[in-house]
């Protein structure tokens, strides 16, 4: 086991160095000098200099690369152009608030949607199954940012009973806190809730239909029984597969939900740092992301062993 | 076990077959009506469509729902109805050409990972990884300043973005199919490596694949609404479905019709190819018959 | 006298999407306490899904019970719901059930300690702990060592004999009046099939338990059931009890089971006849006996009526058969076939010299690597071959038998070069082919070829009959213009008895038999002299078997092929090959002609092998003595150092423990390899 | 939508300085006080309707009131009566606006950061409502070309936030920052010389009669015992200004917040607790936090959009500026520069302009609510020329002039536009309108980077781009046009003679002949060589707020003119 968690750490590894390349390589494919982007119209040759200097883009790129790399190994993420800031600062800064969208969001949906699927499952045909298979595929088939400008017309500007933008951190108001996390976790969770209900679905019925479901009902056990202790543990093991990818989804999600809702986080930082060219913002945060959703896989590879004991043993 | 299947069915029972379990539920003919209609649309627009898409009538900006605009007009008073109706060749070409581009390099690349294995595998296969390990509208954003906007360069970046999936699963499918004995019996009657790949292996691979572009297409027309919502969409004129909602986000309130009815219509698309790609999967997968 | 359970007149139907399939057909049977009944019929018969009705085990939908009663000690299971109270007491509790498939019918998520104590507690309302105990006395029972411990084990640490007893084990765990085992030992190695047969047999003796024994393999009937029910498309044909059946069977089916399977005390010159046809489609039953299109005593009374209900043997007690005739085993055959018997000469082999070789294996070694750690360390071989040598005549039929895991399938692909040879030399026609190069390998795979074992996964779904059958000669360019290609495959179908308008077919139209014959199609399309058969006929049914088994011959007759015929299947080794080879742990442990080799066992492996497989006679099987091995084979990663076999066998000396026998050569070239003889 | 913010400031930064500069020598109380320019801002402001300004209008435009202003520096600005004002409150504003630095002023570039540095800074010159140049922490000043010096008397009694006093040595010390960072406003400052503890004398390197307004106007002073106590980290995220407020949360991209200076230098001031700022990404999402009350104000909410939206919603006044100041145009501007341009031809330029009804499709997309001109000003302002014959929509001549450039047939090109919403739509409704005389031009949406990287390195088609047209031409359309200009526009020609007419405008001795000079180049550069393309509409910045919102002028002017001291909140 131990050497398995130590191959994977490598591989992980190696998948980490490539997405280091990667961004920095389409970073500096993008048109557009970040500099000059943030002094704007007016910059003197001077300013140009200064700035080019302080932020190091003076360099050749395989040393900015290097600095870059270097400094990761050292804890630094260097600093922000656009927010002239170090970047590990902000980015702590934005952490809560996507936490605080994006944790409630993989909570429901996984919770929810594993209980819908396994609902639909065991309904299967009945017109429950229909109903509720139907609501999750147009959950998933909805855009995101479709349905959160619809509930913030109607519950922010008309019914007037939620914030329509905002963050307003726990520890200023418990109450602020969770009102205005509502919609946008709402939003954040359909399309994952969906998607998980149908996996669940799926991955139930699959099971249901196996060899041992078919044993344990041999053996006189009663439905709840056969399909919470026999089938649900087995159904949930590509669901969990899923789940990797469901946390860089999660990710990828905010960055709508966060412009949308006005909610600065770490979506929102990477879309105006993109748009900026903030070349350290946008490395150092796709690195961290890359890093999450690496490690959510290979603790999910870990999981795994404790939900399929077939793995286990390697 | 035996498998003995005694029932001969010829290639026409077959055939039916499949379009019996592809068709057997009531959803999977609306989607696939939908579908069809979408297609139909797209086509035919110029026929279809009771105006033009770009034909604009500044007097008659932002009409609500009326005999002559059925939907309405928008901010250029231009028939929101013809717009969808173009808006459809944009969408479902958005969804075709970047599935094709992202199956024919992901489908590939898998092809040649899972056959070449070794070094090549691994290669291939990290840097599959890590574009996975990416979220996917992060990396579109990407590409998508990168690229530029423009209906080409939203294809070619919804393309690279969903490139990986169909690597791996080709990957996967590969290494199944090699165990397979009539890739075994390809070698033993004298097919070379790539005449084997080529031959037996890629088209075993295809089903799978197949189900995913099904699926694809709907994604990638979200992913497309999504993008053009983050400022990365298609250029205007060209009429797009995303490209409408986002456009009328800022016309909620007074004429919600400018973004709602487009999103419907992204919805009802997306949930249509959905729904067929399952029904897909299921009839090109007989165990899974029934299931649904 | 009250039965056990009594069926009567049960219907089962499913819906699919081209209609309503009759899968049961109103069948009645019943079952006395202590009885062991045996239920045999091919693939598709009904003979599973009748006994999963019984306890409305049938998914629902698709599945659905129509009509009938299933009396279970006076109550009619049919009128309880399929999860009601009542019928979850009889499920589990009254009747154990022991599936197929022991590697797929344990959860594997759960520990077996769990699974087991899970019934005992609901059943026997027993707590934890007792449960605990329970178990672990059930664990005894089916003879798994060291059973405390193992509870907390997960299914897939278990070998498919042992899981099997697990099984078992659960199945009887609340000690269940009925005990169904639907193709228990089908997936298992014949030793093991031997011992959990036997263990089943013991307990259900001991605790006084009536079995259904599900299977297909009509040795085992023989072997162990009292009584038999003949299931033929849903349909009960013959019942009766198994020496009647045996001696006197009145039914054509039954007649034609009997008649396609090889045994282990058949003359050599006997000829397996098959059944033709196929199975009637029951999703349209026609008012005519189901039989009656592959029947060869069926006359035109038989298309006017329906299969006619059991109808009592006239004087015989309790033989009844479903049939529109009086038909026995003279009664004259109304249509076709081939002749009873075949001409067998066996040849001189000390006349043969090197250039009568076909195959020349000299001490081949296939090691296979096991890598662990970061850096991919090789650790250790797994040596699923080790040292065998062998060679091959031209013309005859080499056998190739062992118990999964023996080597005999990778010897098989390394002598076709799919693998390659870790040391050892492979001289084939003369030439040493061991070290070549996919490239330079080509001009010799031209004169080989192979047919597998399973006729779904070796022929390409997305190509057609025509161009699978051309595409070796395509791919040698063997000189052929297209229409003489063409041409060919038309004479290559024929060859194998498929209609040449089939070429434009894909794979999935054919059935299986027919699949295998493309396939034979296939290996010898390019007029190769040696074909490899690895596991040719064992996904078959028994009827097609014998159909595969007889082309394989005929196309040896007729073209002068050398088979190297690979095979779990004592009696069709017996049956088909010239010479045998027996292995066991990636070494040969006996090599002989057929005669000798099966008729005067040498090393106690192939002995107790021998003695594992049932015969098809009840008479001789009641009086038959065997001495089942125990254990089973150990992993190649954990080889004995000694004699491979030490660890199992009877009579096995620290010599042996220690000390890797040699094959010798004994008296009329009889190789074996055991340090007794 | 950033860039656009940042371009519309830079462009009232800039304006500001001109406003005042062209029409002055030195530090003038007259200064351009009487241009057509802020006369049509009133007006502006009068149709709009703002009746609830009730109290600053007073002050508004009032020659005598900016005399005294600049008189009595320390007074700040008149406002309503000391009874009616309610004091406490937090003000809330939302913005696009996302500044990197609130605290370290000589990195607040370009004073693109105007609103924010106006809570916590001062300078020593601002500009009263009506445009005028007035003192603020600098009681009197005066400029002599002579010597090429500037002089400042500052006020007295002025401390920094941290009590630091505020003197002669501050101000040299921050002058001496600003040249550090290779700020342009400082480039022509030779050295600073501390006269007495509250006089400054500044040698230029050259005379230049934008210099005062550059250093009076765009130096903000920050306490030096501050900044060496606590470091430029900090002084980047916090403040120690003179103003009336000190930042006491910065969360960048995020959120602005300042409390109130307690020993700020009018006594009573600021009325309000504090101020806090949010910052938007989107638009859309700003608009609905205004109409759900989330914010009081919506600053730069110039979209006619937007404006139409929270048109007529209950509690909302939509104020434009009034002064004129930070005025910029909004325009196609064809690529020339390349032979092989269609454009490179004045004739295609000119069917170009021909071939589309700019008023009336300005006046349709914007609903009436942008102003439309067609040259390099806004209408009324000294340098707009009224006898500019201009391009009247006439389809026919525009294929008639392109039949003469060889291009009967028409060709094909690219619109380049920056977003959604207006610019997207016109782009869109130009696009058809060219169709009809057969240039096929296709729009290409593309973002702030993109277009930055165009303007540097030229582009092929037309793009769309915002300039600031402050009545300055020799500054501001020197810029793109002077190949020496700092944002010197790559894809056009440069012809001999605007450069050389550009050169006369920048040595001109005195307004007269330089607004002569300049009106010549506008009828050069439109009517001649239709260099710049199509000017659209004049994109003055707009606020929304909340009629409780009173005082200081916040809305109804420019953020320049802003005083955050004197806001209060009536409710």
């Amino acid at each position: 086991m131990g050497k398995y968690v130590l191959k994977r750490l490598g591989q992980s590894l190696i998948v980490v160095f490539i997405v280091t390349v990667i961004v920095f390589g389409l970073m500096h494919m993008l048109p557009g000098d970040p500099v000059q982007i943030y002094l704007g119209d007016t910059a003197t040759e001077e300013q140009v200099e200064y700035y080019t200097k302080m932020f190091g883009l003076d360099q050749p790129l395989y040393v900015q690369y290097l600095r870059w790399i270097g400094g990761l190994f050292k804890g630094e993420m260097g600093r922000s152009i656009t927010y002239s800031l170090d970047v590990k600062e902000l980015l702590l800064r934005r952490v809560g608030c996507t936490l605080s969208v994006t944790f409630p969001a993989f909570v429901l949906a996984l919770i929810i949607g594993v209980c819908l699927g396994v609902v639909t499952a065991t309904h299967r045909g009945k017109p429950l199954d229909s109903l509720l298979t139907s609501i999750a595929n147009i959950g998933i088939a909805t855009p995101t940012f479709w349905i959160g400008m619809i509930l913030v017309y109607f519950f922010g500007l008309k019914l007037k009973w939620l914030p329509v933008q905002g963050y307003v951190p726990f520890a200023e108001s418990p109450s602020g806190f969770l009102k205005c996390l509502v919609m946008p976790v709402f939003v954040l969770t359909l399309g994952h809730l969906s998607s998980n209900t149908r996996q669940t679905r799926s991955s139930m019925l699959e099971v249901v239909s196996q060899d041992f479901i078919r044993t344990a009902r041999a053996k006189g056990l009663n439905e709840n029984t056969v399909i919470y202790k026999h089938a649900l543990r087995n159904a949930l093991i590509p669901i969990v597969t899923m789940m990797g990818g469901a946390v860089g989804g999660l990710i990828g999600g905010t960055v709508a939900i966060e412009k949308l809702f006005n909610i600065s986080g770490v979506g929102s930082l990477m879309l105006t740092a993109i748009i900026n060219k903030d070349y350290m913002v946008v490395q150092n945060v796709t690195f961290v992301i890359a890093v999450v959703v690496v490690l959510c896989n290979l603790l999910i590879d870990i999981l795994y062993g404790y939900i399929d004991p077939r793995i286990r043993v390697e | 076990m035996k498998k003995e299947n005694k029932i001969l069915t010829p290639a026409a029972e077959r055939r039916k077959q499949f379009l019996d379990a592809f068709f057997a539920t009531v959803p999977v003919r609306v989607g696939f009506s939908i579908i069809a209609v979408m297609v139909f649309c797209a086509v035919l627009a110029p026929v279809v469509a009771p105006y033009g898409p770009n034909d604009q009538d500044l007097s008659n900006m932002l009409q609500k729902m009326s005999f002559a605009h059925p939907f309405g007009t928008d901010p250029l008073g231009r028939d929101l109805l013809s717009r969808i109706i173009y808006g459809a060749r944009a969408s479902l070409s958005v969804g075709l050409v970047s599935t094709i581009i992202a199956g024919s390099i992901g489908i590939t690349l898998g092809l040649l990972a899972g056959n070449m294995g070794k070094w090549v595998d691994a290669v291939i296969m990290r840097i599959m990884d890590a574009m996975m390990s990416i979220p996917v509208v992060i990396l579109a954003l990407f590409l998508g300043s990168i690229l530029g906007k423009g209906l080409g360069n939203i294809m070619l970046c919804i393309g690279i973005v969903m490139m990986p999936g169909y690597a791996r699963m080709t990957r996967g499918q590969v290494l199944t199919v090699k165990q397979l004995d009539y890739v075994t019996a390809g070698k033993i009657g004298g097919a070379t490596q790539i005449k084997n790949a080529l031959k037996h292996i890629l088209p075993n691979c295809i089903a799978p694949n197949l189900v995913l572009a099904t699926m694809n297409l709907g994604t990638a027309i979200l992913t497309e609404a999504g993008l053009s919502y983050l400022g990365m969409g298609i250029n205007p004129p060209t009429a797009s479905w995303g490209a409408m909602v986002s456009d009328g986000y800022r016309y909620l309130s007074d004429y919600p019709h400018v973004a709602i009815i487009p999103g419907i219509f992204v919805i009802l698309t997306v949930w249509a190819f959905n729904v067929c790609g399952d029904a897909l999967r299921d009839a090109t997968d007989p165990r899974l018959r029934g299931t649904r | 006298m009250e039965h056990l359970i009594e069926v009567r007149n049960l219907h089962t139907e499913f819906k699919q999407s081209k209609g309503i399939l009759k899968a049961v057909n109103g069948v009645s049977y019943y079952l006395d306490p202590g009885e062991i009944v045996a239920f045999v019929g091919e693939s598709g018969s009904g003979k599973s899904v009748t006994q999963y009705s019984g306890v409305q085990l049938i998914a629902s939908p698709p599945g659905k019970i129509t009509e009938g009663e299933i009396l279970f000690e006076g109550k009619n299971l049919l009128s309880y719901g399929q999860n009601s109270e009542e019928l979850r007491k009889v499920r589990g509790g009254k009747i154990g059930i022991v599936f197929q498939e022991p590697m797929s019918t344990l959860n594997p998520v759960m520990t077996i300690g769990n699974q087991l104590t899970e019934s005992v507690m609901l059943h026997l309302k027993m707590d934890k702990k007792q449960a605990m105990e329970r178990a672990v006395e059930l664990l005894k029972k089916v003879r798994i060592p060291d059973p405390e411990s193992r509870l907390k084990a997960y299914p897939h640490q278990f070998s498919g004999g042992m899981r099997q007893r697990i099984v078992i084990a659960m199945a009887l765990s609340c000690n269940p009046k009925l005990l169904i085992a639907d193709e228990a030992t089908t997936a298992l190695d014949v030793t093991t099939q031997a011992q959990i047969l036997d263990l089943m047999q013991d307990i259900v003796k001991e605790s006084n338990t009536a079995m259904v024994m599900v299977t297909h393999n009509l040795s085992i009937v023989a072997r162990y059931a009292q009584r038999v029910y003949v299931m033929y498309a849903g349909e009960i044909v013959e019942h009766g009890t198994t020496e009647e059946i045996f001696k006197n069977p009145r039914h054509p089916y039954t007649m034609g089971l009997m008649n396609a399977v090889p045994g282990l005390n058949d003359p050599k010159e006997r000829k397996l006849i098959p059944i033709h046809g196929f199975v009637t489609n029951l999703v349209d039953r026609k008012d005519e006996c189901t039989f009656r299109n592959r029947c060869p005593y069926a006359t035109a009374e038989c298309a006017e009526r329906a299969t006619p209900g059991l109808v009592k043997v006239p004087g015989e007690d309790g033989h009844f058969a479903a049939c529109h005739r009086t038909i026995t085993r003279d009664t004259k055959v109304e249509k076709h076939f081939d002749t009873m018997e075949r001409s067998y000469t066996a040849r001189d082999y000390s006349k043969l010299t090197d250039a009568d070789k076909i195959l020349d294996v000299q001490d081949l070694k296939v090691y296979f690597p096991v890598y662990k750690g970061l850096i991919r360390k090789k650790v250790a071989d797994v040596k699923a071959v080790d040292g065998v040598s062998f060679e091959v005549y031209k013309g005859e039929t080499f056998g190739l038998v062992g118990e999964s895991g023996c080597g005999k399938s990778t010897v098989a692909r390394t002598v076709l070069r799919l693998n390659d040879a870790t040391g050892g030399r492979i001289i084939f026609n003369g030439d040493d082919i061991t070290g070549l190069d996919d490239a330079k390998m080509r001009p010799y795979r031209r004169n080989m070829s192979m047919i597998f074992q399973d006729p779904y996964g070796s022929l390409d779904p997305r190509q057609r009959a025509g161009d699978i059958v051309m595409e070796p000669m395509k791919n040698f360019d063997i000189g052929l213009s297209q229409e003489q290609m063409d041409k060919r495959v038309d004479e290559l179908f024929e060859l194998v008895g498929l209609d040449p308008a089939y070429r434009e077919r894909v794979p999935h139209e054919f059935s299986g038999g027919q699949r295998q014959r493309l396939v034979i199609a296939r290996a010898i399309s390019t007029n190769p002299s040696f074909i490899v058969c690895d596991e040719a006929i064992s996904a078959l049914d028994v009827s097609i078997q014998a159909q595969v088994i007889n082309l394989l011959e005929e196309l040896q007759q007729k073209l002068g092929l050398t088979y190297l015929f690979i095979a779990h299947d004592l009696s069709v080794v017996r049956h088909i090959s010239d010479r045998v080879a027996v292995m066991y742990l990636g070494q040969m442990v006996e090599f002989a002609d057929w005669n000798s080799l099966y008729s005067n066992p040498l090393h106690p492996y192939t002995k107790s092998l021998l003695e594992a497989v049932p015969v098809p006679d009840p008479v001789l099987e009641k009086t038959r003595e065997r001495q089942i091995v125990q254990g089973e084979v150990p992993s190649p990663m954990q080889r004995p150092p000694g004699c491979a076999f030490s660890t199992r066998c009877p009579h096995a000396t620290e010599k042996c423990r220690t000390e890797m026998p040699v094959l010798r050569e004994g008296a009329d070239g009889h190789k074996v390899a055991c340090h007794m003889i | 939508m950033k860039r656009k913010v940042i371009s519309i400031l830079l462009a009232a930064a800039m304006m500001a300085t001109l406003a005042a500069g062209c029409g002055s020598g030195g530090g003038s109380q007259e200064a351009g006080n009487d241009t057509p320019a802020q006369e049509t801002g009133t007006e502006t402001e009068t149709e709009t309707g703002t009746e609830t300004e009730t109290g600053t209008e007073t002050a508004a435009g009032d020659d005598s009131a900016a005399d005294t202003a600049a008189q009595e520096p320390g007074a700040g600005q008149e406002t309503a009566a000391e009874g009616d004002i309610k004091t406490g409150g937090v003000l809330k504003i939302g913005t696009a606006q996302n500044p990197s630095v609130v605290g370290f002023t000589p990195e607040i570039t370009n004073n693109s950061f105007v609103q924010y540095l106006r809570c916590a800074y001062e300078s020593l010159l601002y500009y009263d409502e009506a445009g005028n140049i007035i003192g603020q922490l600098a009681s009197d000043w005066e400029a002599d070309a002579d010597t090429a010096t500037l002089t400042f008397k500052l006020l007295e009694g002025v401390v920094f936030a941290d009590g630091t006093p505020f003197n002669a040595e501050a101000v040299k010390w921050n002058m001496e920052k600003y040249k550090e960072t290779g700020r342009s406003e400082t480039n022509n400052i030779d050295s600073v010389e501390v006269v007495d503890d509250y006089t400054v004398k500044i040698n230029l390197v050259a005379w230049d009669s934008s210099s005062l307004e550059m250093i009076g106007f765009f130096i903000y002073y920050m306490s030096p015992s501050s900044f060496d106590e606590n470091g430029v980290e900090w002084m980047r995220q916090n403040s120690c200004g003179t103003g009336p407020f000190v930042v006491s949360g910065f969360d960048q991209g995020v959120s602005v917040k300042y409390a109130k200076n307690e020993n700020y230098r009018v006594e009573g001031q600021p009325y309000l607790d504090g101020v806090e700022y949010t910052i938007f990404a989107d638009n859309t999402t700003a608009v609905n936090a205004l109409k759900a009350g989330e914010i009081d104000v919506l600053t730069y909410g110039n979209d006619c959009d937007v404006m139409k939206d929270l048109e007529g919603v209950a509690g909302i006044v939509t104020d434009k500026n009034a002064n004129g100041l930070g005025v910029e145009s909004a325009g196609l501007i064809p690529s020339s520069a390349d032979e092989s341009d269609p454009f490179y031809d004045a004739k295609v330029r000119q069917a170009f302009c021909y071939a589309v009804d700019w008023d009336q499709l300005v006046s349709a997309l914007s609903y009436g609510y942008y102003e439309r001109t067609n040259q390099w000003a806004a209408p009324g302002a000294v340098t707009y020329n009224t006898e500019l014959k201009g391009y009247s929509y006439d389809p026919e001549k525009a294929k008639a002039l392109l039949a003469e450039a060889g291009y009967a047939d028409g060709f094909d090109t690219v619109i380049y536009s920056t977003g959604s919403g207006f610019a997207g739509n016109a782009a869109t409704a130009v696009s058809a309108s060219l169709a009809e005389v057969g240039i096929n031009a296709s729009v290409e949406i593309i973002d702030g980077a993109k277009g930055n990287d165009m303007m540097a390195n030229g582009w092929t088609g037309i793009y769309w781009h915002f300039a600031s047209i402050g009545p300055d031409l020799g500054l501001y359309m020197g810029r793109h046009l002077d190949t020496n200009g700092a944002y010197y526009a790559k894809g056009i020609q440069h012809p001999q003679d605007c450069l050389d007419l550009l050169q006369e405008i920048r040595v001109a001795k005195d307004d007269a002949t330089k607004v002569e000079l300049e009106l010549q180049l506008q009828e050069k550069i439109y009517d001649e060589y239709a260099l710049f393309g199509m000017p659209l509409y004049v994109n003055a910045p707009v606020h929304m707020r909340y009629d409780y919102v009173q005082g200081g002028q916040f809305a109804k002017v420019h953020a320049i003119t802003w005083s955050p001291a004197t806001t209060w909140l009536d409710k």
